[in-house]
């Protein structure tokens, strides 16, 4: 009757860690916060990080680890699409429940992947696709060219955006598709060679640390002067932890996306509490954006060990099934149909604010997910 | 006379291999002192301990009456004792000039020796100088390493096997050159297969076996006693 | 002649009672060891015992991971089949890469062995249809083992324990045939090959084509190694062709001795133990082995065997 | 048939990718040229020059002259630390064989890469280019950074650098005489050692040179050490081990065919540089400009 | 038996050897001397096929072996020493000679018996002929170098060459193992009816065991017959022997 030991696997090296960094701190806060109210189950809650480096070998390594020598019961946690799935294939056959706050690839929670033990409070790729495809299909431009980091994310977010982009505007044209590898370190060739088609508008999905270098690549070459901007970049290219990481490096008046940002002038109080307390955990003037995710993994799974009454796996995985949370950014609900909760993501077109030493979104809309949910 | 240089009960090795055993030689400033023996028996190993190239497991090395055994070989090149090797050991990919000029880096000891006084002495290498050493023929290969050893300047000149592999005529030149430099005052100690060779140079002679000094004595002592020639080195 | 006495059988039933520790994570890492000391093993085949440093043995390890990966879980083939499958598939790539690999000498040979290896892993990180590219693929079925469970005793055991004992008697029948392999003829020509390749030429050794027999028979045992590390792992991912998955079978060997036949056993175990003690008190796992790595250089010559070995040889003359 | 200007800017782009190549593979062909040592560690040189990099700039502050004595700093500083493990460590197992050097080059980079990330932290860092060579050049209508520009020319200037180091100076003779007879040299006078120790330390600031320089360009990370020691690896292997000049020849081609492979096999563009390695060796089993080793 | 017809090698600009050809009859012991550089270690190497040459044939017993891969001719019957001493430093006297009978009787392709036990006797009494049997277990390489000459001449022996090649097999070795070491080379010879050439540069043992003697100089064989008749030649004498002997 110890504490509930909860495995958090993410990356927490390399340009990833951009985005794995802030994610465990929002998993700290939250377990830091209810073990302050007394734990659940009247048992306190112990987070045990690891490293997953973004690799899936190493992840399916650390999850193993933290199963079999550390005894968790739960995990939470990975952050590309790659260790996403990976790590549910341990999961399944281990029979502990795992919440991946991250990773989007729609083959996570595929009918065929689907299993009582894996569910997602992240986005997933064919809404994140199609939304981006929304907002480009409103741009005046036809030749379209994509870049992508070429493994599951990149591929299925491509997908879904090519797909929907083709239906809902019928004359766009892809000139080029470039498939730089995750974690490539010299995007110019890439760069170059995208150039050479003379696309109108480019579609990115390179995230984190690797769009960081992708951007900071391609801006001295010219490449989104040539595009006028019109580059779209998902994967929350747009997220304060990348502009804050480029400073005046960073390309303004380009389209990104980000899961959280610290002003949302139009969001509920729970997210101004939230931001308070974020601010005050992590100690940063302008609260990092990915914390969240890590947040409301941790919120799912620590109400439904409370639904379930219970730590065991089978009843803390019915217990999630249709549960609904109030979230610092609203009321998400795990569907018991395809085990996912989509927190949605903020939209908007990147610009330097007097106010801040980078980056920031304007207009940002939250575009809710709801609509291109099945 | 006190020795420029002294052996004392000098045992060397090659791994497990003991080579020498308990040499002990002197050699007093201006002589020409010269190794005899059979292949094998331990002469160029006396002189790569005496250099330091191979490390003697016991016994002193007194250099001016400076214990030396232990010493890194530059640092004894540095001292004044100069090597020719018995194999040459050229730099084959630098030219003559190259191997000369390197040589006067190395051991950055003041003293008469010039490239050109090095030129004047050997002047075939004059007229190879803008050849690469590895071309040379093994005569030419002689006279370079000894310039290049004279190019340190140094007050030892360890000569192992100079006239090896040599044309007569070569050897007659190379002798006369070598007692030019005897002569100039400079200490030579010798090894050298071919006897006559030798004992023409030498002031005195220490005959190796085994890795033991079998006899020492004057050189001439050697060179007029046919039967004495005869017992220590079976010619 | 003293008796002989049967090392592999020994090992093998010393090995087999661990499922009966109950403790699941004994089980897991005794298998992690099992498939790791026979991959160890293979390329000592090579470094030890031919004299040719490779350092992309991983390749064949990854070859044989994919090919019995692929055969199970997309064509649904039988682990009966696959599991010689992923042998022979890597035993053949060894033979073409071998092949161009045993023409070049020293480091030259190294770094070819490297290229091709980092083609391989290239290939299965990029080739996203067949082999999952990046994220490799996960979910290996495990092989059917309800048969054991008719086996009196082993009713209860958890499969991880059922597929512990198939690993543990397929390396040691591996490990058997290796031993088998340097003991043989064959093998000491190898070891000519490796003490004077020149010399070893003149006494009517066709240096090249043993070297290439050799390097195919590591490539071999890797990939069967490589096959059951995929089940294992529960998943195959280009990783596990990448170089410093080469370098760390390399290390393994050293450490353990390649002089010796076990050497690289006992490094592929007292690595693998190191790294779960050390691990669970610090991140920094690398600096520490890497520290090891270097006193061991500095410290004990010929590995952790060879040194053993020694002092044994020692306190015995006493 | 593409077009003229777009070829011309891919080129560019290889140019730079190789001359930076050639600043790290520089050293390392140095080094193996000398002391007969493959060294793995050579990454994490770079690695560390870059951190030390980031970490001066991130002292004295943007500008261009301090980006400048940022990189020379950090470079210097690798260097002390390439003499520090030459003279202390790597220099006792010159006799042994080359296995156990390979095992300590590689110790280090197991060792260098955790104590970047227990000095630097484990996420990404990264620094801008020097305000004065921010800009661009149109050539041919292609866009080319002035950073690029420099470092095109900074390639060549490193490699004639050293080519009159090593041939047309003193040191280099001597460095020359003891590659082909260390022991000889030892015998007429010249400490061996530490003309050792001083080129390991030349081929350690060329790395962390290179790794400084790399810092406005590419992001610096955990793993970068690994990333660009395949990089060098082959580089010099292509160029043929020890040779100066093949490096040279090496980085282009390998620029070239990071350039060009992307057109020609989109996605397979990764497995073209390994097929490059192989093919060469395959023809020209000592590499492009290489000698058989002894 | 053995015909070498107009052998040229060249290193680079170089002329190693340049045009050298005789004929080596069955049970014939020859010796090929010269100053060093002459050409002898390389003449060795091209006949055995590790050099390749760059003009000219080497016939054994009537057949082309130019440029055959050396283990290929060591299967036709020609055995060698190396003039460096060339042997297996971490195996066994025992191992290094049974190393070879495994590989001549072609146990190399047996993976299954163990390789321990097989041909002890023979490899014992090989080791026995050459003095070497108390050694049987020490590892060559911590050996003497005379006695390493010796394991070489096993090695070669164990091949059951019908034509042996000897690079100075008795350099290094003292007056003593010299004497046994040629008198074992000779009994060898004659008893197994063996052809042999060898290199040597004391003349002693050259003037005691060979019936042909051809003496090479830089590169060319510049004389060649019966020992009288060499010890004679006024060139030899001049390039080579000298005044002396
Ligand atoms: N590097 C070495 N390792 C092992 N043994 C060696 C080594 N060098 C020489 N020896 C042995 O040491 C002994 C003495 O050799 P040394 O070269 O000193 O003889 P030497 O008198 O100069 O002979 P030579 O007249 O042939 O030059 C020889 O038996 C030789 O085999
Ligand atoms: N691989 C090579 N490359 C270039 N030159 C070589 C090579 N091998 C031998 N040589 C040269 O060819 C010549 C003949 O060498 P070889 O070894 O045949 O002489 P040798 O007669 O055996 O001499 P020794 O009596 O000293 O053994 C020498 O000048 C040598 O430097
Ligand atoms: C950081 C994210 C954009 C990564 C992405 N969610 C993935 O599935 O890999
Ligand atoms: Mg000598
Ligand atoms: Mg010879």
């Amino acid at each position: 009757q110890g504490t509930i030991k909860v495995g958090f696997p993410m990356i927490l090296s390399g340009p990833g860690a951009l985005f794995g960094e802030p994610a465990l701190k929002g998993a700290q806060m939250y377990v830091e916060e209810i073990n302050a109210k007394g734990g659940v189950l009247g048992r306190k809650i112990q987070l045990i990080p690891r490293d997953t480096k973004g690799n899936a070998d190493e992840a399916v390594r650390v999850a193993r680890d933290l199963i079999l020598r550390d005894d968790v019961q739960f995990i939470v946690g990975t952050l590309t699409s790659a260790e996403g799935p990976a790590v549910s294939t341990i999961a399944r056959e281990n029979k502990v429940v795992f919440i991946a706050p991250i990773p989007k690839t729609d083959q996570l929670t595929a009918p065929a992947n689907l299993h009582p033990y894996v569910f997602r409070s992240a986005s997933n790729t064919t809404i994140e696709g199609r939304t981006a495809a929304e907002i480009v299909a409103k741009w005046p431009v036809t030749r379209i060219a994509t870049i992508a980091p070429d493994y599951a994310y990149g591929q299925d977010v491509t997908k879904a955006f090519v797909e929907h982009l083709k239906k809902i505007k019928p004359g766009v044209e892809i000139v080029d598709q470039q498939w730089p590898k995750l974690g490539e370190a010299d995007y110019t060739p890439f760069i170059n060679a995208q150039l050479g088609k003379k696309p109108e508008a480019v579609y990115s999905s390179l995230w984190g640390g690797h769009f960081v270098t992708f951007a900071k690549q391609a801006k001295p070459l010219g490449y989104f002067q040539a595009l006028n901007n019109n580059f779209i970049g998902v994967g929350e290219a747009g997220s304060i932890e990348s502009t804050r990481s480029m400073g005046a490096d960073y390309p303004v008046g380009i389209w990104a996306n980000t899961y959280d940002i610290f002003d949302w002038p139009d969001g509920p109080p729970a997210h101004k509490d939230y931001i308070a307390r974020l601010k005050k955990f992590t100690k940063e003037e302008t609260p990092s954006s990915w914390p969240v995710t890590g947040y409301i993994g941790m919120q799912f799974l620590v109400e439904a060990i409370a639904k379930a009454g219970s730590v065991e796996s089978d009843k803390v995985s019915a217990a999630l099934k249709g549960l609904a949370i109030d979230s610092p950014i609203g009321k998400l609900t795990m569907r018991a149909k395809d085990q996912q909760a989509n927190h949605g993501q903020f939209w908007g077109r990147t610009r330097m604010d007097p106010k801040y030493p980078f980056a920031v979104l304007e207009n940002v809309t939250r575009i809710d997910p709801a609509p291109f949910m099945d | 006379m006190s020795a420029l240089l002294e052996l004392q009960d000098v045992h060397t090795a090659y791994g497990l291999s003991r080579v020498l055993f308990g040499i002990s030689l002197q050699i007093g400033a201006g002589e020409c002192v010269c190794l005899l023996g059979r292949n094998g028996v331990g002469k160029t190993t006396t002189m790569r301990s005496i250099m330091g190239l191979t490390r003697p497991s016991a016994g002193r090395v007194l250099w001016k009456g400076r214990d030396i055994a232990g010493w890194m070989p530059h640092r004894i090149a540095r001292a004044g004792i100069g090597f020719v090797p018995e194999d040459r050991r050229v730099f084959a990919e630098l030219t003559v000039w190259e191997n000369l000029d390197v040589a006067e880096r190395a051991a950055q000891r003041r003293g008469p020796w010039t490239v050109a006084r090095v030129y004047e002495t050997f002047p075939a290498l004059r007229d190879l100088a803008g050849r690469q050493a590895g071309f040379l023929s093994g005569g030419e290969q002689q006279m370079l390493t000894i310039g290049r050893t004279l190019m340190c300047n140094p007050e030892l000149l360890l000569l192992d096997e100079p006239s090896e592999g040599l044309a007569p005529l070569v050897v007659d030149r190379l002798l006369e050159q070598v007692g030019a430099l005897k002569d100039q005052g400079l200490t030579i100690l010798l090894a050298e297969q071919g006897v006559d060779f030798s004992l023409r140079l030498a002031d005195r002679a220490y005959v190796l076996e085994k890795g033991t000094v079998r006899h020492s004595g004057p050189a001439a002592e050697l060179r007029d006693d046919a039967a004495l020639r005869h017992r220590l080195l079976a010619l | 002649m003293s008796r002989r006495i049967p090392w592999v059988l020994v090992v093998a039933l010393v090995a087999m009672w661990v499922p009966w520790l109950g403790s699941r994570f004994y089980t897991f890492l005794a298998t992690d060891i099992a498939i790791l000391a026979l991959f160890a093993l293979s390329l000592n085949l090579l470094l030890g015992y031919t004299g040719l440093v490779s350092f992309g043995h991983a390749a064949y390890f990854g070859i044989g991971a994919y090919t019995s990966a692929i055969l199970m879980k997309t064509h649904g083939v039988p682990f009966a089949l696959s599991f010689p499958a992923a042998g022979v598939v890597a035993a053949l790539f060894a033979l073409v890469f071998g092949f161009f690999c045993v023409r070049l000498t020293k480091i030259y040979f190294a770094m070819l062995t490297l290229a091709f290896a980092q083609i391989v892993w290239a290939i299965c990180f990029k080739w996203n249809d067949v082999t999952g590219g990046e994220q490799g693929l996960p979910n290996v079925p495990y092989p059917e083992l309800g048969w054991m469970a008719a086996i009196p005793g082993l009713g209860q055991m958890r499969a991880g324990d059922h597929f512990y004992l198939l690993v543990l008697a397929l390396v040691a029948v591996a490990v058997a045939a290796l031993r088998r392999i340097v003991a043989s003829p064959y093998g000491r020509m190898l070891t000519v090959i490796r003490e004077n390749p020149e010399r070893a030429e003149f006494i009517g050794i066709n240096v090249r084509l043993y070297q290439l027999s050799a390097f195919t028979a590591a490539g071999f045992f890797a990939g069967l190694a490589g096959a059951l590390f995929g089940i294992f792992n529960r998943g195959v991912f280009p990783d596990f062709a990448y170089w410093t998955k080469s370098a760390e079978v390399l290390i393994m060997t050293i450490l353990g001795g390649m002089g010796h036949f076990w050497g690289p056993a006992v490094g592929a175990m007292v690595l693998t133990l190191l790294n779960q003690q050390i691990t669970s008190y610090t991140e920094y796992w690398p600096l520490i082995l890497g520290t090891i790595l270097i006193v061991l250089l500095f410290g004990f010559r010929g590995g952790i065997v060879g040194a053993l070995a020694g002092l044994g040889r020692r306190l015995r003359r006493r | 048939m593409p077009e003229p200007a777009f070829l011309f800017g891919q080129f560019l782009g290889g140019l730079t990718a190789g001359m930076f190549l050639f600043t790290i593979a520089a050293g390392l062909s140095l080094i193996f040229g000398v002391l007969r040592v493959l060294n793995f560690a050579h990454g994490s040189f770079y690695m560390f020059g870059a951190y030390l990099g980031w970490q001066v700039m991130s002292w004295v502050g943007p500008g261009t002259e301090y980006f400048w004595l940022a990189a020379l700093a950090a470079a210097a500083c690798v260097a002390l630390l390439g003499i520090a493990i030459e003279h202390c460590l790597l220099r006792h197992l010159y006799r042994r064989e080359e296995l156990y050097q390979l095992l300590f080059t590689y110790a280090l980079v197991l060792i260098l890469a955790d104590c970047a990330k227990i000095i630097w932290g484990t996420g990404q860092l990264s620094v801008s280019r020097p305000p004065s060579l921010s800009g661009a050049v149109q050539i041919f209508g292609t866009t080319v950074p002035h950073y690029n520009l420099f470092i095109m020319l900074l390639g060549p200037a490193i490699a004639l650098g050293l080519w009159l180091l090593m041939h047309r100076s003193r040191v280099g003779r001597l460095v020359r005489a003891a590659v082909m007879d260390r022991e000889m040299l030892g015998a007429l006078g010249a400490n061996v050692g530490s003309l050792y120790t001083i080129m390991f330390g030349i081929g350690a600031f060329l790395a962390g040179l290179g790794g400084a320089l790399v810092t406005p360009v590419k992001s610096i990370v955990p793993g970068m050490d690994v990333e660009v020691i395949v990089e060098v690896f082959i580089v010099v292997v292509i160029g043929g081990l020890g040779s100066l000049w093949g490096t040279f020849l090496g980085a282009l081609v390998f620029g070239q065919v990071l350039a060009f492979g992307i057109l020609i096999m989109p996605r397979f563009s990764i497995f073209a540089v390994f097929a490059l390695m192989a093919i060469i060796l395959i023809v020209r089993p000592w590499g492009l400009l290489g000698k058989p080793l002894r | 038996m053995l015909q070498v017809q107009d052998l040229h090698k060249r290193f680079g600009g170089f002329a190693a050897i340049s045009g050298v050809s005789f004929d080596l009859e069955k049970g014939v012991v020859m010796a090929i001397i010269g100053p060093n550089g002459a050409g002898k270690s390389t003449l060795f190497n091209l006949i055995t096929g590790h050099l390749e040459p760059s003009a000219g044939r080497v016939l054994l017993g009537g057949r082309d072996i130019t440029g055959a891969a050396p283990h290929a001719i060591c299967r036709l019957g020609v055995g060698r020493s190396f003039q460096r001493t060339n042997i297996f430093p971490h195996l066994s006297v025992f191992e290094c000679v049974q190393a070879a009978l495994l590989a001549h009787r072609g146990q190399g392709r047996n993976f299954w018996l163990r390789s321990e036990g097989l041909y002890r006797a023979e490899t014992m009494a090989l080791l026995a002929s050459l003095g070497l049997q108390d050694k049987a277990e020490s590892l060559a390489g911590e050996l003497s170098h005379g006695n390493q000459k010796q394991i070489e001449l096993g090695i070669a022996l164990a091949s059951d060459p019908d034509i042996l090649l000897l690079d100075e097999p008795t350099a290094g070795m003292s007056a003593v193992e010299t004497h046994e070491t040629i008198a074992l080379i000779a009994r060898i010879a004659r008893e197994r009816g063996l052809t042999l050439l060898f290199t040597e540069h004391d003349m002693a043992v050259v003037f005691s065991i060979a019936q042909r003697i051809g003496v090479l100089h830089q590169g060319r064989l510049i004389a060649e017959g019966d020992p009288q008749a060499v010890r004679a030649d006024p060139e030899v004498r001049r390039v080579y022997l000298g005044e002396r002997s």
